[in-house]
């Protein structure tokens, strides 16, 4: 079995609507240092060990786990190697 | 003459979509979302509800439903296919229609009466003219449409735009009218040809007068009567 | 079987578990040996006051329960009465206050996911919700946070799943700062023949556990949380919190109604407060059978799950069916339809015993009505509190009232941008409140209106309970809680039919706080009695206390109410230029535990206003009577900041004012603001004034031409002349304002 | 300026709607091999430099950016040195 990390994040100039309200909750808690808050997910999937595992893994965020019109992902294996898009 | 409303499971607008077309008068029926064959329909509706509990990204699971095949392939013959709300989210996320949905600014969900204006469009399930203001309920989370800036000059350039929120008078303020941030004020669009149409409002609520009122029932008829060549 | 447990241990669990001696005595004598630890689980939760009602069960006696159209009263997952051409109608209303405090949206969210399951198993499509809230003031982030998270979990649930939430109240008070209440109220509508019981029966018949996978959450959540005073040290309790799934819940939905309308079940439970050991017992108790139940059958969602984490796992999202083994294939088919799990988890025996198994070893082995019928009953004491003497004795009349039109008008500001008084939108605009297309009057009126389609007829809904009146005289705070949601019905145009309710108290253990319960049942049960509604269900929490004080008194009314011609409901704003305007009822002077006291003079005191239930029934019956024969134009009761409050909202909500004058001889701000109970202001078209004040005679009710609508102000003579605008910009915008923590209540006191 | 990386993820025991729903969409999809699916929260904060900089970040995560009843956070920095709760 093998895990792999997938960190899905709005593309650059897409709006962050939870990012951009946390930002201004932490500055209205007096955080004053904040600068920017960006808020994505954070997926974590367990796969049965076969070939090809890792391109299937992003064939999965290709297809549901995330949206390519708005979004951009990196997949983490268990060994720290990354791919993204 | 006869209307597909598609069940996916979590939808929970379908049988307000088959009330309002049967006080309409309009032939309508379920389709479940394992079916593979929608023949015998000349229109298609998705529905709002929370398909999948929106759990993922509102439409993203729906999309890959067996049916959806049969609804892309039937909208690439012309036939006429309508989203409402989370049916617009179903139609973006399948890339039948261009841009997404994030969630509404402020974060809050809105369930809300609001005015909206006609746009000039090559829309074929209205024929309003362009500047008239109707009053929907809109009823959502991730209402927010965005598109990159090429996409959206392109939906302006084609008569793509459908409805936009806008103030009681038709105009639009210059902060924006759209209560939940979405981009230009975006609340409908079409594709190219103008048979498939994603809007967020909800017309089917506002069909019957005796309990809401009447604005949304041309967002119903009109596809019926172009149909049918009147 | 197992013996898990000694005979030493075995007490030394009990007591850990909240098992009283006597009562783990109880259990030795039943079973006639040392329990396991199973049993002592099971017998733990079902004797726990949530799911036992073993201190108000005797209290709960008083109330009126049978009607002539009462097709199911209390002891069923919900109440149930005809509406008329073979139409039902199910309700029930729950306290989720605990969880919620720990966790505001999940803990409303499944609040409200479990009130829904006990009307779908009831055999009815839920077609509802209203909620019932309480928080402290909103100046600290804390009730902030409690109140946003509490809303948004009721809206994303509701919303949903597609049941419309169509009404509810909230009020902040400090009393409530340490214990937020969070009550949930579900309607649905079936025909009668689908009425269905959560019974099991048949021996041989089959247990089908349909929906989510049972996990760890909730173990000890719910009873044992609701049956504890709540403290500082609540937060440790934090893993028990469940998240609901309400897309599971939506499947549910489809997949029960389903079932039950192909006729493929024998029983159908929901597993809620005590999870499968609540369900599978109280089914069999009802059906006079055994159950034998084999745990390694649950889908577990965690590994290495022990029998008794099965057995009282409160996983949300789970029913529990009986079916027979011909029909099963077909009743599962139908859950693999709608892409819900159903596994077979045991059987049905005639044994009467409760047997439960983990593969072939025996952990528990019970009779099975002694866990949901053989709880104790206790008498708790009762005391009059002491507080009550001076805080009645209390005389209004003693402060500095405003007598001017400029300070009379700066305290009808002050009263309206209330917490307590301004508008509820920014809650309710969260909500989806028209999906199923039956919601004929959404929130913000006097009570909402659903259509039973297909027929001419509608329901009229209000939830009410003013807590401070009852916390001054329980016994009529709770008769004012009746007579508000009667009469907000009434304004509506709807004739009540039956009330559920839902009783939040503290401690029953205190003898002040269990006297304050038993009056308020008391004073409920003479209202009901006196317009003739029944109490078909309902629900009570105790140990609603934070820092060792308990709240008010807060005995809720969710009262549903009948109109037989749906086109003929009433709304509350003012319609027409030249409408005159009339005030039925007679207002007295009646501050005491008034909005105004509170608000402008800081003061929660004073005897409640009296109420006269011959009197307010004779009132609703009269409007009621004017509504049908086509004579009002609009009507509002007053309730909350009296006559003022009330007139300014009728002409916020119309945008047309009116001018008016008061005829009492009471002093200025007592005949603004006094809460005398059973008014109604109501308009009516020139040409009818004289049909209307001779019906109001010819009933023998009190009543007044105040005036007239028109205009952009609300001219009170002598008293108040604001306009519109002015009302409206401080009735508004309070409730988003404090949220955001752009205001704090202080300043509203403030002139 | 500095910069963190959050991850958000339920506690354990704590049910995960989302993530159970994404392991039947990806099964039904034809990933069979699909063992678990858990969904969280993927934050980047930046804020500017200042004293006891990563424990304000903990702080932001404590009262608004997790919801400590019901999920656990990690908090690493740009050099990669981690902290949890
Ligand atoms: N928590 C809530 N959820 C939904 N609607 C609410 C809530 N609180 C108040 N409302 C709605 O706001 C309106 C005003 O409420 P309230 O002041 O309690 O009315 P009344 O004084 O007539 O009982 C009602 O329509 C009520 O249903
Ligand atoms: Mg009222």
């Amino acid at each position: 079995m093998a895990r792999y990390e997938i960190f899905v994040t709005y593309k650059q100039g897409i709006f962050d609507p939870p990012g951009a309200t946390a930002e201004r909750a932490l500055a209205n808690l007096g955080y004053d240092e904040i600068e920017s808050v960006k808020i994505g997910k954070y997926i974590r999937v367990e796969v049965a060990d076969g070939p090809n595992e890792r391109a299937r893994v992003a064939e999965m965020c290709d297809k549901l786990l995330a949206n390519p019109v708005i979004e951009e992902y990196r997949i983490v294996d268990a060994e720290g190697a990354v791919s993204a898009r | 003459m006869r209307f597909g409303v598609v069940r996916f499971p979590g939808s929970n607008c379908e049988q307000d979509i088959v009330i309002a077309c049967r006080y309409l008068g309009i032939d309508v029926d379920y389709v479940w979302h394992g079916d593979t064959d929608i023949t015998g329909f000349d229109a298609i509706v998705l529905p709002g509800g929370f398909s999948y509990g929106d759990y993922i990204r509102t439409g993203a699971v729906a999309r890959f439903s067996p049916v959806m095949g049969e609804v892309v392939r039937f909208a690439e013959r012309g036939g006429p296919v309508l989203g409402v709300c989370n049916g617009f989210q179903i139609l973006t996320e399948a890339h039948m229609l261009p841009g997404a949905m994030l969630r509404n600014r402020g974060l809050k969900f809105i369930c809300e009466t609001v005015p909206l204006r006609l746009e000039r469009t090559v829309c074929q399930w209205v024929d309003l003219p362009e500047g008239t203001v109707v009053r929907i309920p809109i009823n959502h989370n991730e209402g927010n449409f965005t598109a990159d800036a090429e996409t959206l000059a392109r939906l302006d350039a084609n008569g793509q735009v459908v409805l936009s929120y806008c103030e009681p008078d038709g105009t639009r303020a210059p902060g924006g009218s759209a209560p939940n941030g979405s981009a230009n004020d975006i609340a409908g669009i079409c594709n190219e040809r103008g048979n498939v149409f994603g809007l967020m409002p909800h017309p089917e609520r506002v069909v019957d007068p005796e309990a809401s009122g009447t604005d949304g029932q041309p967002f119903l008829t009109t596809i019926v009567a172009r149909l049918a060549g009147v | 079987m197992r013996d898990d447990l000694t005979a030493e241990l075995a007490p030394q669990l009990a007591v850990e578990l909240g098992l009283k001696p006597a009562e783990y005595d109880k259990i030795v004598v039943i079973l006639g040996r040392t329990p396991t630890v199973t049993e002592l689980y099971m017998y733990s939760l079902m004797w726990s006051e949530h799911c036992s009602y073993k201190h108000s069960k005797k209290a709960l006696r008083m109330f009126p329960t049978t009607g002539p159209y009462v097709l199911q009263g209390p002891g069923e997952n919900a109440g149930v009465i005809s509406v008329g051409d073979g139409w039902a109608v199910a309700f029930k209303m729950e306290s989720h206050n605990h969880p919620s405090a720990i966790e505001p949206y999940q803990g409303a969210a499944t609040g409200v996911g479990g009130i829904i399951r006990d009307i779908f198993t009831m055999g009815a499509r839920p077609i509802a919700n209203l909620n019932s809230l309480r928080f402290g003031t909103l100046d600290k982030a804390r009730q902030r946070y409690l109140f946003e998270g509490s809303v948004a979990g009721i809206g994303g649930y509701g919303n949903c799943i597609g049941v419309p939430t169509v009404g509810g109240e909230v009020y902040f008070d400090a009393a409530y700062e340490g214990n937020c209440l969070i009550n949930a109220m579900a309607i649905g509508l079936m025909r009668e023949e689908n009425l269905t019981s959560a019974v099991a029966s048949g021996a041989g018949n089959l247990v089908l556990l349909i929906g989510s996978t049972t996990g760890r959450d909730g173990i000890g959540g719910a009873s044992t949380l609701a049956s504890q005073e709540f403290d500082e040290k609540a937060e440790d309790k934090r893993p028990s919190v469940q998240v609901g799934d309400p897309f599971e819940e939506k499947l549910l939905i489809e997949a029960c109604l389903e079932l039950l309308e192909a006729k493929l079940l024998v029983g159908l439970g929901d597993l809620g407060a005590a999870g499968l050991t609540s369900s599978a017992s109280e089914m069999a108790s009802r059906g006079e059978v055994g159950l034998d139940i084999d745990v390694s059958m649950i889908p577990a969602r965690e590994e290495g799950m022990k029998p008794f984490e099965f057995m009282v796992s409160e996983s949300q999202e789970r029913m529990l069916a009986v079916v027979t083994p011909e029909l099963l294939a077909s009743a599962q088919a139908i859950c693999t339809k709608w892409g819900l799990r159903s596994t077979v988890i045991g059987t049905v025996t005639d044994t009467r015993r409760f047997v439960v198994r983990e593969g072939d070893e025996i952990v528990a082995d019970m009779p099975a009505d002694t866990l949901a019928s053989d709880a104790p009953v206790y008498d708790p004491a009762m005391t009059r509190p002491a507080y009550l003497d001076e805080a009645q004795a209390f005389d209004p009349s003693t402060l500095p009232h405003p007598e001017t039109p400029a300070g009379l008008g700066s305290a009808l500001l002050r009263v309206l941008a209330s917490p307590n008084v301004c508008s509820r939108a920014w809650i309710y605009r969260q909500y989806d409140q028209q999906v199923l297309l039956n919601t004929l009057e959404r929130p913000g009126g006097d009570a909402a209106v659903i259509r039973i389609a297909g027929t001419k007829r509608a329901i009229a809904v209000s939830t009410d309970c003013n807590g401070r009146y009852c916390y001054l005289d329980p016994y009529v705070g709770a008769q004012i809680a009746f007579a508000e949601a009667a009469r907000n019905v009434a304004c509506a145009g709807g004739r009540p039919a039956a009330i559920t309710d839902c009783l939040n108290f503290g401690s029953p253990e205190k003898p002040e706080v269990f006297w304050a319960f038993h009056e308020s049942v008391r004073g409920m049960s003479d209202a009901c009695r006196a317009f003739e509604v029944p109490v078909i269900s309902g629900n009570v929490s105790f140990y609603n206390e934070s820092f060792g004080s308990p709240i008010y008194p807060t005995p809720t009314v969710g009262l549903v109410g009948v109109l037989q011609d749906a086109s003929k409901r009433m709304t509350m704003h003012f319609k027409n230029a030249g409408d005159v305007v009339v005030l039925l009822g007679e207002t007295a002077d009646e501050l005491g535990g008034s909005e105004y006291l509170s608000t402008v003079h800081g003061v929660i005191a004073g005897a409640p206003p009296a109420l006269d239930l011959e009197e307010e029934r004779a009132i609703h019956e009269a409007l009621l009577a004017a509504i049908e024969a086509g004579l009002v134009r609009s009507a509002h009761d007053c309730s909350e900041g009296g006559v003022a409050v009330a007139l300014a909202e009728c002409a916020i909500a119309g945008a047309l004012g009116a001018t008016v004058a008061l005829d009492d001889d009471l002093a200025p701000a007592s005949s603004l603001f006094s809460e005398t109970q059973g008014r109604i202001v109501v308009t009516c078209a020139e040409a009818d004034a004289e049909a209307l004040t001779d019906l109001f005679v010819s009933r023998g009710v009190a009543f007044s031409v105040i005036g007239e609508v028109g205009g952009d102000r609300l001219v009170i003579e002598e008293k108040i002349d604001t306009s519109i605008e002015e009302l409206e910009a401080a009735w508004k915008p309070t409730l988003e304002r404090l949220v955001r923590g752009e205001l704090q209540s202080e300043e509203l006191h403030e002139g």
